[in-house]
Parts: structure tokens; C-alpha cells; sequence
């Protein structure tokens, strides 16, 4: 696999409050060194612990996007020859809607699963999002914060 | 206490919830003295001193981290952000 | 997690000769007590082994879908909660089109990678399915026949 | 070498490209017997015998898995299905 530099491995990362797709991150990923594609959505539950939940709320800090560069490009440092992208949604989303898409393409698989669940490990850990749950009863909570 | 200056404190997600504003100024010497002083200011909203327990805070965009917040003397006009847990995905 | 049975969670199982498309996965996977989807799509690869591949041509024993069926029960029984698919491509593909598409939904990401990851090693290991290799040079080989 | 049948021999992929030819019978009591008739009748194509030895064997359907070659009496049309590793994904 030809050196790709860190920038050139990181093909796309947004934060938006319009809908997001599956497609947009498997396009920007894709490239004919690539075998092995793997990409991870998050999409808001029907339920949380045993209760129903309705909508769900999501914000940004404004450092959000340059902590989620940080972390793309730690990921393709960490797994050479591995192209990322990572799109997350802002704003409120109902059930079933995604809040999250990332994907992670290398020449075999092994690569492509370990690059796309650091992306999405390290995403939650380290860049600046709440999520606000909107449940079923009329209740609400930061998840997180109790 | 060491000397004051006027601070802003800037609140995100559930602290913005628990404090019942975004914003706030207030005279501190440390960061430690401006959460004592928070807290005492929004005694009466029983998450606030809670969901500050669990916060990280940026001074001025830096992450304060690990550092003892007794130790960290703010400059006059510095902005410091409350941030609940990360929850994103 | 209600309980599903073994059948209902295994949502779509297909080999077929037509291009294949993410989305039909994505679909036959979604769920509202769903939170997280793990999808792997293999692509033909432009080289290997640094011999560049002009184009690839896929075979499936008759008992493929068979034997398929089975790897999918026994991820999701590996995995309870999970909800799976899995959909491969047979004939003559050139460079960058889609081989594979195999997707596991679950209420965590942890078990939807894990089932995710069975899915795609236990269908490479246990189904029927062999991979000819068209080099640009002009030569041919089956892959995993040396 | 024990009483023989008739049996049928069903190459797949690379087995077939090795073969020059998809099916054949032959007569044999064994699915060992069957293996080194075959080898004997492809001994002029140099893979045969190479790709035999990576592949795995339906007898009727069923898998023979690892039990011992010599020790499977073949019944009368068998239908021995000789499968190369498999390559999907």
C-alpha cells in the first residue's frame, strides 16, 4: 500500500444538523487499493435502560470538529494504510434516525474493523458532544451528567 | 485569598441545565476559588455542585486536565468552559 | 432486548450475480432497538500481493446459501440481541465493485462489531465460495489453491 | 483392493481447472481409491495432484470432514464432490 499522508488519509469529517448518510462516508472512503471497508452507525434507540425513549438531542462544542480531526488522524497514525471518515449529527433526532457514521476502508479487514471501532471509540471519548434524551414519560436527562 | 480577578464561566450541556444560564462572571483568584464561588452562587439548584463534580473545564480553549485547580491562578477577562461528560455517537 | 428467535434475527441472505448495494443490508438490519449498526464491504482490490488485478470472478457451490444460512444462525446465537445479513456477490467483477456486504445491528456497538466480525471470518472460513484472480499481466489464479 | 463401484467425481474452481473437466466417473471401493484413480488418470497435469491434496470431499452431499480416506466404502453412483479451499469475501 502506498504511503498516503495522515491528511490525505482522513477523507471526510463533518458535524451537521441535516440528515446524515451511510453513502456520503462510504464514497468518501472508497479507492482501489481498498479491500476491506468498515463503517459503524449510530442511530437513536427506541428505548434506554428500560424506558422508552422519543427524541434525542445532540450538541457541539465549537472545538468539536478540530477534536474529531485529532482524533481521525491519531486513528490513521495508529493503523497505516487506513483511510477514515466520520460524519455526526447536530440537533434533534427522532427514533431510528442516525446520529453517527464512521468508516474506516484498508487492504484487509482486520485493519478496516480495528481503524473504524477506534474511530468510534476515541469520538466518544474525546470529542465535545452531549446527547439530551427526551423520554417517553415527558422526563429528560443529559446522558452522562447524573 | 489571592488576589481577585472578574472571570467568565461558560457553561455546556447539562451544566448549562444545572446552572439555569450559559453565562456568568464572577471575582476568583484560582479556578478552585470560581467553582466555590459557582457553587455558592447556585446553592439552591440541587444538580449544580453534582454535574460540576463530574466537568472538565478549558480555560481560555486550554484543557485544564489533571492539574490541581488551587494551583491555577486565572488572568483578569479569562473565559473558563464547563464541560458535563462527553456523549457522543 | 426482547427475545428474538434465531430466524427473525437473520433478516436477508442472498448470492446473486447483480451488483450488490450497502443500503439493502443497512435496511433489512434497522430496528428501533437498534443503537448500533456494524456493516463490512468487501471490494475487488486493484492488486495483490503487489500484482496488479484487472478483474475478479467469483463461484459458489450449490449448498452456499445453505451453508451461509447456517454461519448467520450461529452468529446470532453467538450474539443474542443481534439482527444480521449478509448478501454475496457470484460472476465476473472489476476493480472497486462490492464482493461482500455482510451487516450486524445489536443495542451496543460492542456486540455489533463482534457479530459483525464472525459474520464476514466465519462466511470466509465455512461457506463454499471461490475467488479467481485476473492479473494485469495476463495470467489467472484461484485464490487459496496454490 | 475391496470390491469396486461406479462413482462420479465433481470438480469445483480450481479442482476443475486442474481437471481440464468438471465431471468424471471411475470405477474405485474407497474414497482413496477413487483419489489415485483420479491422480492416475490427470498424472500429465502438473496441478492436479497439488490442488487434491488442499481440497475437501462431499460424498453424496455430506462433508467427509477428516475421517480417514480409505477407511469410506463407496456405495454404488456416489457422487464425490472435490472442493478447493474456500475463497469468499
Amino acid at each position: 500500500m502506498t504511503d498516503i499522508s495522515v491528511e490525505q488519509a482522513v477523507r471526510l469529517l463533518a458535524i451537521r444538523d441535516t440528515p446524515l448518510s451511510v453513502d456520503e462516508v462510504l464514497a468518501a472512503i472508497a479507492d482501489p487499493r481498498i479491500g476491506g471497508t468498515c463503517v459503524f452507525v449510530g442511530t437513536v434507540r427506541d428505548h434506554d435502560a428500560g424506558r422508552g425513549v422519543n427524541e434525542l438531542g445532540y450538541d457541539a462544542h465549537p472545538n468539536a470538529l478540530k477534536e474529531l480531526r485529532r482524533v481521525a488522524e491519531g486513528v490513521v497514525a495508529a493503523h497505516p494504510g487506513s483511510v477514515v471518515a466520520a460524519v455526526h449529527r447536530v440537533g434533534d433526532l427522532s427514533v431510528g434516525e442516525i446520529a453517527v457514521v464512521v468508516g474506516a476502508a484498508a487492504p484487509h479487514r482486520a485493519e478496516a474493523f480495528a481503524a473504524c471501532r477506534q474511530l468510534i471509540d476515541d469520538l466518544k471519548a474525546e470529542v465535545p458532544l452531549w446527547k439530551h434524551q427526551r423520554f417517553a414519560d415527558g422526563s429528560a436527562e443529559w446522558v452522562g451528567a447524573e | 485569598m489571592s488576589r481577585s480577578v472578574i472571570v467568565t464561566l461558560r457553561y455546556w450541556a447539562a451544566a448549562k441545565e444545572a446552572a439555569g444560564l450559559a453565562e456568568e462572571q464572577l471575582s476568583a483568584g484560582t479556578l478552585a476559588d470560581a467553582l466555590n464561588a459557582a457553587r455558592a452562587r447556585h446553592a439552591e439548584r440541587p444538580s449544580f455542585a453534582q454535574v460540576l463534580g463530574r466537568c472538565s473545564y478549558l480555560i481560555d480553549g486550554d484543557p485544564v486536565g489533571a492539574r490541581d485547580h488551587a494551583s491555577i491562578r486565572l488572568d483578569e477577562g479569562a473565559r473558563i468552559e464547563v464541560l458535563p461528560p462527553f456523549a457522543g455517537g
